[in-house]
């Protein structure tokens, strides 16, 4: 990942130093992402500790949670779930989303008015109540929740991508593709999707924010990842217990949360741009 | 006695988006005396918009005043605060937009804005501000002056809009009037109006000025002096007469050339000799927009039975001011704009109504070339990849055939092949429509609908596609229709010429514009355009009649 | 005050108000604590605490907030369906019951004036005179029949519908006397007329939107899943009546959130609060922890009738791989006793000793497990909030199962909902069972074949006949032999595995006076509103 | 002119109702697809088969589903909501008081975070790249990325249970002075702005930076306009229509999306009266619950709209 960075800068691309950061929040949770099995010093389900709410030790880097078990192992692993699901779900919901709207831009008439009518509905069924639902007549497991998020985000990044691909589909070179007898698809692919990949990038970074959070309120509601797996809404949810004696249990796993939604923002609201110069 | 305004080695400096400091003005220094109005002539990037506003202490974002000074009646608009920048702007020195409409706030009155002026100084109570803003609505000779101030901009024409900006500049009479290109967006027969009016207001109330345009025939009529720049720099300093008649420097000659193209007529007899089946023929096209009404053609008629045919081998012009209908027509052939009635022959063939619905072959002989180069270019792809498709599209080309292809297109289009892997927002404007006429060639047409391709251009850029135009046409023997709003262009091109007037076809020109015109309307278009003399406004002589007929003002 | 007392837990306090209960003279008690290694100053202060209820005078007047743990839109008004403990604050608010418990579990006198039987198989119940509803309506005979038929008859859907079958007649004598016939002898009947749902309504009531009793309270407001507000009752038949001039009751299903509530002053009783914020909650003035270990409990459930509790040996294995030990100091936090998978308390007379708890022992497990074909298969559990400290139990079962290859795929569900949609479904899940008061009950309630909330669906002909056996008997001591030997029974034949009994721990605002242990659970046994008072 | 305006804002009401319809609909579908019967949650231990057939009868169950959704329908137009099946009460009656309170908090709530909202998005934009805008921005992403549940559960912590300022519990019931009204809403109402407010504060700033952007921003300015002037009086009027689309979608979140707020303030909302409804398979309650939540985004969205097209004279 680092490496690419380096590799970007090569090509000529930009990146300020606010964006840097943010990259290395988000790239560095996704290492711990991936490697955690192999980094967590104790297994997540032990209870090792036979304190409850522990304070940062040299045996226990974060303190320990109200079982006693190994806060750090937990954010760890945790990081699977709260980087693994909402990434996984913000990529289903864009893309779907993303492609809709195109299509509805594209082809417009009835597709796009009966599309739109019902992404609207669907739109306005409370999330945290659909997902509750949704828990309720499927039971909670990872591929219904990622598919619930998905689901309950796709109706936005669709509102979002049809706005954006209503304006391109006006320009004159879809116009050109058009007269030469192309078709939808290739309007599509080739003239819309690259002139809107931008924006719906950044919206991308938002609605992966937003999952993560409604995935911890989820967890609130006792929906979300099954124990003794947790991810880190879960997390700070079953250590709130120990809030009044600012445990570390339940402030690690927040400022975890915080640095993965704001390294997101920061890195989209400065994305590296390519330097195209006409005067060089 | 001391100038007005006085500009001393002003240098502007702006920041590339890669964040290198370039120098856009370089050392400029010329005079402006009271009462004066100096032009400033160039093409695009000349700098001579950027000079302009540098005279209201303004760069735009990205770029700053780097050095020189720019005195305005004794105060140095360099070095000011910006606070006292705010006071002397609007009240001793304003500004009039190029494009009124967009200069507008949509969700203000006009007269308020007119009058906004006066309140941001409080220079005077807004009773005695509207009053004034009416006096000048008539001095603009603005149709209904009393009532117009109450309308919202979208609901008076561009001319007028035009005028109503000049009105809002010299509400607080000020010393000094800056017109960047106001005629530019205008259909002549309205810019006559316009400059009529802007001149008479200046010359009556003696305000100086400065006359920012691309067009040597407009700034004839109205300025004294003329500035020539060219890259941030002026080329030469003159009084008009001397300029038009006299050019010291040789660009200035080149733009004086540039503006009366080489004319171009080929002998008659090469087309009567052999009489060819017409390439094109349209049969009675009406077309148009909204919903279709119970006759079966819609709301908003764009064409009204149109008919011509075009012979293989020659061109067509279509000429007609904004909204005549000569894009619909285009885009009805080229299948973008389904006809609500009449028929479409091409090449011995009935077209169906829409792209999807025809054949890839038929498509493919019929090319069509937008206006805006930049939008016509799909921004996200390198210039080969747009050069490409079409090859692989209708000629199902290799990766390896199509390389050669885009080289020899690029070539045959004056390009370098470097261009092949930039991206349309590095070219130039004429490279563009350079890119675009190569991806219409691309496909091996018999017949390019050309839209107005020269008018986003400068002149000297202008004249050289119409030279390559011809050249292609004399090694790959197509034909164009050629639409456009400017006679001279036309004149360059078509073998014959049709004038269009609010969709419908009023004159038909079979031996090109040298016949003189018939129909009043083509009268008054044809008489309305500027000529390099500075007699040639106060000499103008229009009928009244045809002017309240025709001109939409 | 712990610090003063070492190596003191909360588990050994509550063994200490447990004796106090079960009767034991300050001597024994003295032991027991000096067997705890504590100073006989320090127990004096244990006593004194324990004690501390009985003595004070009541003061009239004030109002009480109490939120209890669970709340929602199934609320009821209707004694019969009463199923969570708002229901049975709720119904003791409203109602009277013809008998009640007292904090020693004797059964005593309320709406009945007596109760008597040659046999234990004809009861006379004798009502008071002069007790009126809240809508003015005198109590009569006819009340009692109509509120002891209702759950008789299917439709009503009453919970102690297999209790109250044992009532084979039920009719007036005269306005004041009642002739209850049971089928079989039981000597328990007046204990069994004490349960929350034997409450009295009037006679034909089918509208449980209001309360219409003959309570210490009338019903003001009920909201299902918000509130219930009740005021005092002037016209109450006891005398003096309640002390509180009204009472709110809501549920914050939020263990922090009730405790903050507490905290804050917004409550002045906060019912079951979290082991872990009992730390937060003495360290806070002004608020006393009241605990009983009246054999409330958690308990895992295994289906014999379903995969895989239907595999030989697979019980017994789980019930070897419950680490006791650990979940009573981890999961709880001490307050808990360790239990030996059978539902009488240690707090009963019955409470069998010498039954002792199957020992942590995870090779026997595993052996056992690899007999039963399971080790490696994935088994689901299923455990929420709703049934207290459930899902930690699960989670260490499911530790202590990945160390011997046993895979307990633990399934955490909303506790919205939990009791009608998993408990007594799931082949493998978590119930939560509130005190009873004789064994009778909790044996026919739990473990008889047609028990209705048989949560493993244990079934043994031979216990039932024991159970009626034992139901006749007038001599204690023969009845608790029986009643030992069907602990030993459900023990190690039924399906529920019972780790640990549960201390209940409600957490009260120093002001709130009056709060009585009782052995039909927290809360004094729900009734707390009638009898406890706010002082200034 | 006016009729044109008149033309399109009840052509926005159509597609309104239309959107509605299809909710319903779905709604219906979908809660009737839920599994878990109702009938056997109800009777619980007493679920025999023919009691359960009894019953399912009674409530009509057995009657396909279509009809049944146009019966729920008409009920629905006709202000008859059902009887929930887990207390028969009206469903009307349960949902009332509910509903009642939800509105006052996001009644509240919209009164305290809108305006702050705007005004900062506003102001940031003015200054735009200056420490206040950054300052802004980042702590608007860091509020919205923290948890509700433990932004609510922290200022419980700090203003009830230590400095005992406000009620750790929100009894909506007890307001008879304007200062309960204060001190009952406080905390709920300030957790519910921190969740809302950073969406309203990003769009404001960014609709507001576009038409900073114009040509008649840059005329105004050069007509010796103050940046006051600039933003209040030439950007702001024509940055209005993104703007209220972005609050309104905002506020449609008070009403559904406050479970959480409501949880752990027991604050007697109809969000939680949802969940319950869920948790009971009580389906009146659920359906009419949904409803009146598409109903009120509808309504938001909507009225954004027709707010963007009044305010837009091209239309006008």
């Amino acid at each position: 990942m680092v490496r690419s960075f380096f590799s970007l800068r090569a090509a000529g691309y930009r990146f300020n130093l606010v964006g840097l950061i943010g990259f290395c929040l988000v790239a560095g949770w996704a290492i711990v992402a991936l490697s955690a099995p192999l980094i967590i010093p104790y297994p997540i389900g032990e209870i090792v500790d036979y304190d409850y709410f522990g304070p940062i030790s040299g045996q226990f880097w974060l303190g320990s949670d109200y079982l006693g078990r190994d806060i750090l192992s937990r954010i760890l692993m945790g990081a699977r779930y709260t980087v693994g699901i909402s990434l996984l779900a913000v990529m289903i919901s864009c893309s779907v989303g993303v492609t809709l709207g195109m299509t509805a831009a594209v082809i417009g008439g009835w597709l796009d008015t009966l599309l739109s009518r019902f992404l609207d509905a669907l739109n306005s069924i409370p999330s945290k109540l659909f997902g509750l639902v949704v828990v309720a007549g499927i039971g909670s497991s990872i591929p219904v929740l990622v598919c619930t998020l998905a689901v309950i985000y796709t109706p936005g990044a669709y509102r979002f991508a049809r706005a954006l691909s209503v304006n391109i589909n006006t320009m004159d070179f879809v116009t050109v593709s058009r007269a030469r007898g192309e078709g939808t698809f290739f309007l599509i692919r080739s003239e819309i999707l690259p002139n809107i990949i931008g924006p719906v990038l950044a919206d991308l970074g938002l609605r992966f924010v937003f999952i993560v959070l409604l995935l911890s309120g989820l967890s609130f509601l006792g929906l979300g990842v099954q124990p003794p797996n947790a991810d880190w809404g879960a997390l700070v949810r079953e250590n709130i217990g120990g809030l009044p004696f600012g445990a570390p249990a339940v402030m690690f796993p927040s400022i975890a949360i915080a640095s993965l939604t704001i390294g997101v923002n920061l890195l989209i609201d400065n994305l590296p741009q390519k330097i195209r110069d006409r005067s060089q | 006695m001391t100038n007005l305004v006085e500009i001393r080695d002003l240098k502007i400096e702006a920041k590339s988006d890669a964040g290198r400091i370039i120098e856009i003005i370089r050392g400029v220094s010329f005079d402006i005396a009271e009462g004066e109005i100096v032009a400033l002539i160039g093409e695009s990037g000349s700098g001579k918009t950027t000079i302009a506003l540098s005279l209201m202490g303004y760069a735009r974002s990205g770029c700053r005043i780097s050095g020189g000074s720019v005195t305005l009646a004794g105060k140095d608009m360099v070095t000011l605060s910006e606070r006292a920048r705010a006071k002397v702007r609007g009240t001793e020195v304003s500004y009039v937009p190029q494009s009124a409409a967009a200069a507008f706030n949509p969700a203000q009155t006009i007269m308020e804005q007119v009058i906004e002026i006066t309140r941001i100084h409080d220079l005077m109570p807004p009773a005695q501000a509207e009053a004034r803003a009416v006096d000048l609505f008539k001095a603009l000779s603005l149709p209904n002056a009393e009532t117009i101030g109450s309308r919202y901009p979208h609901q008076v024409s561009g001319g007028q809009l035009q005028r109503l900006s000049a009105a809002m500049a010299l509400i607080a009479d000020p010393k000094l009037v800056i017109f960047d290109e106001p005629t530019t967006a205008l259909d002549v027969t309205t810019q006559i109006e316009v400059l009529r009016a802007f001149k008479s207001v200046m010359k009556k109330s003696a305000i100086a000025g400065i006359y920012v345009s691309h067009d040597l025939a407009v700034v004839a009529q109205i300025a004294d002096r003329i500035v020539v720049l060219k890259g941030g720099e002026i080329q030469e300093i003159g009084t008009t007469e001397q300029i038009l008649k006299a050019p010291a420097h040789a660009y200035t000659r080149e733009l004086l050339a540039a503006f009366e193209p080489k004319h171009y007529a080929r002998p008659l007899a090469e087309t009567v000799a052999s009489p060819k089946p017409p390439l094109l023929e349209v049969l009675d096209i009406t077309a148009g927009y909204g919903p279709i009404q119970v006759d079966g053609l819609p709301l908003m008629k764009a064409l009204k039975s149109v008919s011509f045919r075009l012979e293989a081998g020659r061109n067509l012009g279509v000429i007609g001011e904004s909204g005549c209908g000569k894009s619909t027509l285009a885009r009805v052939i080229a299948g973008i704009l389904p006809q609500a009635k009449g028929d479409i022959i091409f090449d011995g063939r009935q077209m169906a109504q829409t792209a999807a619905a025809r054949q890839k072959e038929e498509l493919r002989k019929l090319q069509m070339v937008f206006q805006f180069a930049d939008t016509a270019l799909n921004p996200s792809k390198s210039i080969g990849d747009i050069l490409g498709r079409p090859l692989s599209f209708y000629h199902g080309m290799n990766a390896r055939a199509r390389e050669a292809r885009i080289g020899q297109l690029l070539d045959m289009v004056r390009l370098p092949s470097t261009v092949r892997h930039r991206r349309a927002a590095e070219l130039s404007g004429g490279q563009k429509q350079r890119v675009n006429l190569a991806r219409a060639l691309a496909a091996d047409p018999k017949l390019i609908l050309c839209d107005e391709i020269t008018s986003a251009l400068d002149t000297v850029v202008a004249a050289a596609i119409l030279d390559l135009l011809k050249e292609l046409q004399r090694e790959l023997g197509l034909s164009y229709m050629f639409i456009s709003h400017d006679l001279s262009t036309v004149r360059a091109i078509c073998d014959e010429v049709i004038v269009m007037y609010q969709g419908e076809k009023v004159e038909d020109m079979p031996t090109g514009l040298d016949q003189g015109p018939q129909h009043p309307y083509s009268k008054l278009l044809f008489s309305s355009v500027p000529k390099l003399d500075p007699g040639w406004l106060d000499g103008l002589e229009q009928d009244p009649e045809l002017v309240r007929a025709f001109a939409k003002r | 005050m712990t610090d003063k007392v070492t190596n003191w837990t909360g588990a050994d306090d509550a063994m200490v108000e447990n004796a106090i209960r079960r009767g034991a003279t300050r001597r024994e008690l003295l032991q027991l604590m000096l067997a705890g290694g504590v100073a006989a100053s320090a127990s004096g202060l244990i006593l004194g605490r324990a004690g501390s209820a009985m003595a004070a005078t009541p003061v009239k007047g004030g109002s009480l907030k109490a939120a209890g743990w669970s709340s929602s839109t199934a609320d009821t008004l209707d004694p019969a369906k009463a199923s969570l403990s708002t229901d049975y604050v709720r119904c003791c608010a409203f109602y009277n019951r013809l008998t009640y418990l007292d904090k020693t579990g004797v059964p005593q006198m309320e709406l009945a004036e007596s109760i008597d039987s040659k046999d234990a198989k004809v009861w006379i119940v004798k009502l008071r005179k002069g007790v009126t509803f809240h809508n003015g309506k005198t109590l009569s005979s006819a009340d009692v029949v109509y509120s002891m038929n209702r759950h008789l008859d299917k439709a009503t859907g009453s919970k102690v519908n297999s209790i109250a079958k044992q009532m084979t007649e039920i009719k007036a004598i005269d306005d004041l006397t009642v002739q209850i016939t049971l089928a079989n002898p039981n000597a328990d009947l007046p204990t069994i007329l004490a349960m929350h749902h034997f409450m009295i309504i009037a006679d034909g009531t089918t509208d449980f939107t209001k309360a219409n009793g003959t309570g210490a309270f009338t019903c003001e407001v009920f909201e299902p899943g918000a509130r219930s507000v009740g005021l005092r009752n002037a016209n109450y038949f006891k005398s003096g009546g309640a002390h509180l001039d009204s009472f709110e009751f809501f549920g914050i299903p939020d263990d922090s959130a009730r405790v903050n509530a507490l905290l804050s002053g917004d409550i002045q009783l906060a019912a079951a609060i979290n082991p872990r914020s009992i730390r937060l909650v003495e360290s806070q003035p002004g608020v006393v922890l009241s605990k009983t270990t009246s054999g409330n409990y958690t308990n895992l459930n295994m289906r014999l009738d379903m995969t895989p509790g239907d595999k030989a040996g697979f019980i017994e294995g789980v019930k070897h791989l419950l680490n006791r030990e650990q979940i009573q100091k981890s999961a709880l936090r001490g307050l808990a006793e360790v239990a030996n998978d059978q539902p009488v308390s240690p707090a009963s007379i019955y409470h069998n000793k010498d039954l002792k708890p199957k020992a942590f022992d995870p090779d026997k497990a595993k052996a056992l497990f690899q007999k039963a074909g399971l080790i490696g298969q994935s088994i689901p559990v299923v455990a929420s909030e709703a049934a207290g400290s459930s899902i930690d139990m699960a989670m260490i079962l499911q530790q202590a199962g990945t160390e011997i290859g046993m895979k307990f795929d633990v399934q955490r569900v909303p506790s919205d909902g939990y009791w009608s949609n998993y408990w007594l479904k799931a082949p493998m899940h978590f119930g939560n069972i509130n005190p009873r008061p004789t064994p009778d009950i909790l044996f026919s309630l739990l473990y008889a074949s047609d028990a209705p909330w048989n949560e493993s669906q244990f079934k043994s002909p031979k216990f039932d006949s024991m159970l009626i056996e034992a139901r006749g008997l007038l001599d204690i001591a023969k009845r608790k032999e029986i009643y030992n030997e069907m602990q030993v029974m459900i023990a190690d034949q039924a399906g529920t595995a019972i780790p640990v009994y549960l201390s209940n721990v409600d957490a009260i605002s120093a002001k709130l006076k009056g709060l009585e242990a009782n052995p039909l659970g927290g809360m004094m046994g729900y009734s707390f509103a009638e009898y406890v008072w706010l002082e200034a | 002119m006016n009729r044109h305006v008149l033309n399109l804002v009840l052509a926005r009401l159509m597609i309104a109702v239309i959107t509605l319809l299809i909710v319903s609909f779905t709604v219906f579908a979908a809660t009737v697809l839920l599994p878990g019967d109702v009938v056997e949650v109800l009777l619980g231990q007493a679920a025999t088969p023919e009691a359960v057939a009894g019953l399912r009868a009674a409530m009509h169950l057995d009657d396909p589903a279509i009809w049944r959704f146009i019966q729920w329908l008409g009920g629905i137009f006709t202000g008859d909501f059902g009887i929930s099946y887990a207390n028969n009460m009206p469903v009307a009656d349960l949902i009332g008081p509910r509903l009642a309170n939800s509105l006052k908090l996001a009644g509240i709530t919209t009164l305290v975070s809108v305006p702050v909202a705007l005004t900062l998005g506003i102001t940031a934009a003015m200054w735009r790249g200056s420490w206040f805008d950054r300052s802004v921005t980042i702590l608007s992403i860091g509020i919205v990325s923290v948890p509700e549940f433990m932004v609510a559960t922290s200022a419980v912590l700090v203003f009830a249970v230590y400095l005992k300022w406000l009620p750790a519990l929100s009894f909506a019931n007890e307001i008879h002075t304007f200062g309960q009204l204060l001190r009952v809403y406080a905390m709920p109402v300030i957790t519910l702005s921190f969740v809302i407010s950073a969406q309203m504060i990003r769009m404001t700033r960014a609709a507001v930076i576009d038409t900073l952007n114009t040509p008649y921003v840059e005329m105004a300015l050069l007509k010796g306009a103050s940046r006051k002037r600039l933003v209040l009086k030439h950007a702001l009027p024509n940055a209005l229509g993104p703007i209220v689309n972005a609050v309104a979608l905002s506020l449609s979140y008070l009403l559904g999306g406050v479970i959480i707020v409501e949880t752990i303030f027991n604050y007697p909302g109809v969000a939680k009266l949802m969940v319950d409804a869920v948790s009971t398979r009580d389906l009146p309650l659920i359906q009419t619950c949904a409803m009146l939540f598409c109903i009120v985004y509808l309504f938001l969205i909507t009225t954004a709209d027709i707010i963007a097209i009044l305010s837009n004279p091209r239309l006008r």
